[in-house]
């Protein structure tokens, strides 16, 4: 297997600690995201409890003033750890808006996919463009591409458009990470029914992709073997596939009931430790932070989510208008038509 | 842990004894009554199975495979992989080797990858072997909007079924219906593709096993003298509802309930239509090519000397399923039907 | 070797300049006129790219992609792995990154695999994404029968694109209308579905650069006074064909070319329909939900009070395109439109 | 990489002389079905020059008794060892009937497919119902399953539903054999721009598939590896992929030009031995043919091609009735009246 072997040099505590922050923001917004919905603010909500380092460390070896980022429904935390407004990326389970209502363009992140494997082609197609661009512009070897970082389950691989996007990528050699969260299901379905052979990252060495297996539980881990995997790809090198185990501490949804498919105590085994108390206790440990820095950053995430809280409230519906408006960029008579119509209809009622 | 093997049944051997036939009345909902149908489709005959993403120990994301699992064994009910391609696929496969699989995709809008195997494969391969390998598999899937999913979760995908050749295309708008409609189409030899309004999963109804009444063709839901309404699915409900609030302006208003958009019933169209001479056919799916012109244009080749105005379309916009919170300027309400009624009873000659 | 590095292409440099526009007059066949407008369009915008499968050294199936890639270089004209929906989905990668590419599907059946991308992504972006990710991709592949072809490579999938929001769909029925309709969809900032009818690439006939006429909308083929033909792609001069034969019985038919099938010309049609007052849509297509059915609702919306007659369909029949020694039995030829035209001059209200 | 492991035990020569003698019938009926195109008897066909050790020692490795087989557009030689009456086979070729005119059920063999990689599910399908069937006999282990051989292309190595198929085996431990004929070239596009990593076999180790690379050129060595692929996945160890190592020494079809992509110096040098040639000459040298043996051999063949081209020009259009007849099982009211609406324009032109 093509393995990348990526660097164990530590992160700066400070670094950590930002990781950390930003890893409290995402755990306490998903916890209350779930209870937004049970108190009728959100119709639904896709909780990722335990998957807070996967998202936000492999977020951190990106360089979002010109990497673009290729989301799940699944990828709050890497929305947040990008820099997505959350009020607008709540919109899309607020079911303001589909995808969510922050600028795909301006944010560098892809709006949210609800096909399972819907977007892999994409990372490989925008990738490619930036291969092209940078052999237009008749750069350099080694090159220093901007790269596309897409988002996969364990239940995504079994999709025929990643296999397809993950050819593609190694005949191009396009600038493409694929970040696979082996979160051990697929709704009810576990890894060992869904993945045939036990690995996605053993699927890339049949692609003679490079890859690697992290533990995504891990942030400086997944920081690290992120950054080898973006390295590689920015260099012109080809993709590469990481493949984070980890695990969903949640449902699968918010209309979901794990009960029915594994027990309570398989989720405390399977689940192993929660990867936010590791990191806690880690930075206690070695003094990077207090119990009390702990305490200001647990409140900054409550005030951060009050503040998100109060944007989902404050959305109201889209004007139906806007329904017709944006099929197109170019309008045709007909749509434009029946959009007069509709508003003929609407104002009578 | 060998996937291949099965994991016993818990009530072994339940799934080759026929249990004793449901007789009479009893109140279900929709998604019960499916599950009743696929349990005793499971039940009569050993080579039908289950397969889908999630049927198995959940038991569907809508519960209609509850139980079924546990009932008859995991090598009649199973989970298959996440890719619906290969769900479609697999069930060709399983049909060639003598078997009736009764595959579910998960929600309408992801049929979409694995079209090329229902329209390429499936619907054809009885035409491409001269019968030799048809094709006797049930499609199940949950359909339509109304329940403000996520982005697509919430299509209606009639119009592209009732075009392709070799296949049968069938929606039932009861729970009475849902049961013998599916218990119907699970013993066609033929490719059937069954759509289930995901929004009346919840509603009951009664459903009268002894009497199955005619299950080809369509459904007289309401009779009326003045104007028929033609729907399917969760449209019929909500014409129904259009029709009474019709009813208190004078209107006897008529709902045929297509029930098989494949084949398309055109002698009730024609008999219902010959009697009120107005239509108004009203769906789901955006109006442009959407099954709504078949019906309409079916209606006008057999009614055109007795028509009083062009058949009506209320339908939705051409615009993609909106998210929820928009989902209800989309989809056909009721003021938007009785609109469309208005329409055809002041439409003068021109 | 490096996959990813281009092949410096023969005459280096001449993608990135606008080579001295194309004037006056001159014969081309449709699939020359394809590849001058292909041509042309890289010529024209070095972000413009052609991709697909043997559209490089090879010059694609039909030769349309001919020369192109030693003219703009391997960059710019690329074979892709066998997959369809590889293809699309990276199409859409690569319009979110600034091009425009031009993807080619070899043949219409094998757009199937490709449906998903094509409906749920490349149709939506530009809605989900409130206008953020634009698609302007144009998707070409020969289309419909007529050459005697293996299984599935003589398709009409217009029915499918036309109903879905998002697309826009175009066919050209002429080496003019070739040239000039690609070239206008090229530039669009919307996705456009070109379809090709592969039985006319051979087909020679006038090419006027300096007059590509009105590109938008519906195009009179024929003009006459007691009947309209509608038809697109290959059925155009079918048309024109039964209009010849029937004027020898002095019927003065009309014919109109369709050319866009999303969005349709309803007022085209309403224009000449109300001069002629009787209708019959043509194409390959299966009838039932074929386009057909929409284009003649649409009439009969427009004109039920001047209708002579029902509109008359005459399409492909309800089953799979068959093998080649059975096309001309399924295919509509020039006898069964003449009898639907009978039917149409003929029909009594009952 | 899950490589299976193969005897090299030599076939005895009678069989190879059998095999040599099925492989002449391919050869000489291949090149004529070409000759046949050009006198106008076929309007297209699809050569298959090259591949005759792959196909017909492929399918010596079956029991067509109880195995079934899922052939592409160019299994001509598979199909023939099958025992599939040639005249039905071309039946496709001559635009007779779709798919050809043979009764897949009778010959176990799914009528030609042109969908590329349309097959390798149903293979997969098929062979999970023997598996079913097993079960519910209560078979012991090892099992003794019919087992489904699928034919696909380095080319269909890039569809995604070859992953898929190669997944659900994988997952569902199906009796499968995915046989490949890596033959250098999809229509224009050379392995190394299809395949990524550039085995296909590689990606069977993705799913945990034992796979086998072999010289596609030399028969034996394509029985010797089927037999054990055959063999695995009939004791009920799960699927297996081999792939055949060959090359397409036509064109890709009759219409085709490979001049456009490919030099005759190229293909002399990538063609390498004629399959056929090293056949002969290794058993003349071993004394197993003699020169006259050969002449018999492709005397014989020349007589059945001639009986097979009688089939095919006796071969009239069917009738039209049977475009409505076979859509569906249970013909559906507006088709038989389209039917006779049919008939009845039909009878008075
Ligand atoms: C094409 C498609 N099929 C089915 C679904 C329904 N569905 C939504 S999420 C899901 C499971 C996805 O599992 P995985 O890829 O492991 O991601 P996770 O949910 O674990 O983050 C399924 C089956 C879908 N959204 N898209
Ligand atoms: C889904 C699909 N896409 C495209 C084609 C057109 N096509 C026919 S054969 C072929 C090349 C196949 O290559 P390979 O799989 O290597 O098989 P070979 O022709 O070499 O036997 C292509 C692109 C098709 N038949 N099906
Ligand atoms: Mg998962
Ligand atoms: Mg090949």
């Amino acid at each position: 297997m093509n393995t990348l072997s990526y660097g164990r040099a530590a992160l700066p505590d400070a670094e950590l600690v930002r990781l950390f922050s930003q890893m409290t923001q995402v755990r306490h917004l998903d916890t209350s995201a779930i209870a937004w919905q049970r108190q009728g603010i959100l119709p639904g909500y896709a909780p990722m409890r335990g998957q807070e380092a996967a998202q936000v460390g492999s977020v951190a070896a990106l360089d979002m003033s010109r990497d673009f980022v290729f989301p799940t429904y699944r990828e709050m935390g890497a929305a947040l750890a990008a820099g997505v407004d959350m009020g607008e990326y709540m919109a899309t389970h607020k079911a303001t808006w589909n995808g969510g209502m922050y600028d795909a363009r301006e944010t560098r992140v892809t709006p949210i996919q609800t096909v399972i494997g819907g977007s892999a082609l994409h990372a490989v197609g925008w990738a490619h463009g930036q291969r092209l661009d940078a052999a237009a512009a008749g750069a350099d070897e080694p090159l220093d591409l901007p790269v596309a970082l897409v988002y996969l389950g364990d239940g995504a691989s079994s999709q025929g458009d990643i296999h397809e996007a993950m050819n593609f990528a190694g005949v191009f050699e396009t600038p493409t990470v694929f970040f696979v969260q082996n979160n051990g299901w697929a709704i009810s379905v576990p890894t060992e029914r869904q993945v045939a052979g036990g690995s996605v990252a053993a699927r890339g060495a049949g692609y003679g992709i490079a890859s690697i297996h992290v533990d995504g539980n891990d942030v400086e881990a997944v920081v690290q073997a992120t950054r080898a995997a973006v390295a590689h790809a920015r260099s012109g090198a080809g993709p590469a596939v990481v493949e984070a185990m980890t695990y969903r501490r949640g449902p699968h949804s918010t209309s979901d009931d794990p009960g029915r498919y594994r027990s309570l105590a398989e989720e405390r085994r399977d689940g192993g430790v929660d990867p936010m108390d590791a990191l806690r206790d880690r930075l206690l440990e070695a003094g990077a932070l207090t119990a009390e820095d702990v305490a200001a950053i647990q409140s900054e995430a409550e005030a951060f989510e009050e503040r998100v809280r109060a944007d989902v409230q404050a959305q109201g519906p889209r004007p139906g208008a806007e329904m017709f408006e944006y099929v197109y960029q170019e309008m045709p008579a007909p749509l434009r038509e029946q959009a007069a119509a509709w508003r003929e209809e609407s104002d009578h009622v | 842990m060998s996937n291949a093997v099965a994991t016993p049944p818990v009530d072994a051997g339940a799934g080759r004894t026929v249990p004793a036939e449901r007789t009479g009345r009893t109140t279900l909902s929709m998604n019960q009554a499916i599950n009743a149908a696929l349990h005793d489709a499971l039940a009569e005959n050993p080579r039908t199975l289950v397969l889908g993403e999630d049927v198995g120990r959940l038991g569907g994301v809508f519960r209609v495979t509850d139980g079924l699992q546990a009932k008859f064994g995991a090598d009649r009910v199973f989970d298959t992989p996440l890719a619906e391609s290969g769900i479609l696929g697999m069930s060709a496969g399983l049909a060639m080797a003598g078997y009736h699989p009764i595959p579910e995709v998960q929600f309408d809008g992801f049929t979409y990858p694995a079209i090329n195997q229902l329209v390429t494969q499936i619907a054809r391969m009885n035409f491409r072997t001269r019968g030799a390998l048809p094709m006797p598999i049930t499609l199940r899937m949950p359909s339509f909007g109304g329940i403000q999913s996520p982005e697509l979760h919430s299509e209606s995908l009639e119009w592209l079924f009732a075009h392709v050749a070799g296949l049968k295309v069938v929606s039932p708008s009861s729970p009475h219906q849902a049961y013998h409609l599916l218990r119907h189409a699970a013993q066609r030899p033929d490719p059937v593709v069954y759509m289930e309004p995901k929004s009346r999963y919840w509603q009951k109804g009664r459903v009268d096993f002894d009497e199955p009444g005619n299950l080809e063709g369509a459904h007289v839901a309401r009779a009326g003298r003045h104007l028929t309404l033609v729907a399917w699915g969760a449209m019929v409900s909500r014409c129904l509802q259009a029709a009474e609030a019709a009813a208190e302006d004078g209107l006897d208003v008529e709902v045929l309930d297509l029930r098989w958009l494949s084949p398309i019933d055109a002698d009730a169209l024609a008999a219902s239509i010959s009697k009120t001479r107005r239509a108004v056919v009203v769906h789901e799916a955006p109006k442009t090519a959407g099954l709504g012109a078949e019906v309409s244009q079916l209606i006008t080749e057999r009614c055109f000397g007795t028509l009083k105005a062009p058949v009506e379309r209320v339908t939705g916009f051409d615009v993609p399923f909106p998210s929820g919170s928009l989902e209800n300027e989309y989809i056909p309400n009721i003021d938007r039907i009785l609109y469309g009624i208005q329409r055809v009873l002041e439409y003068r000659r021109g």
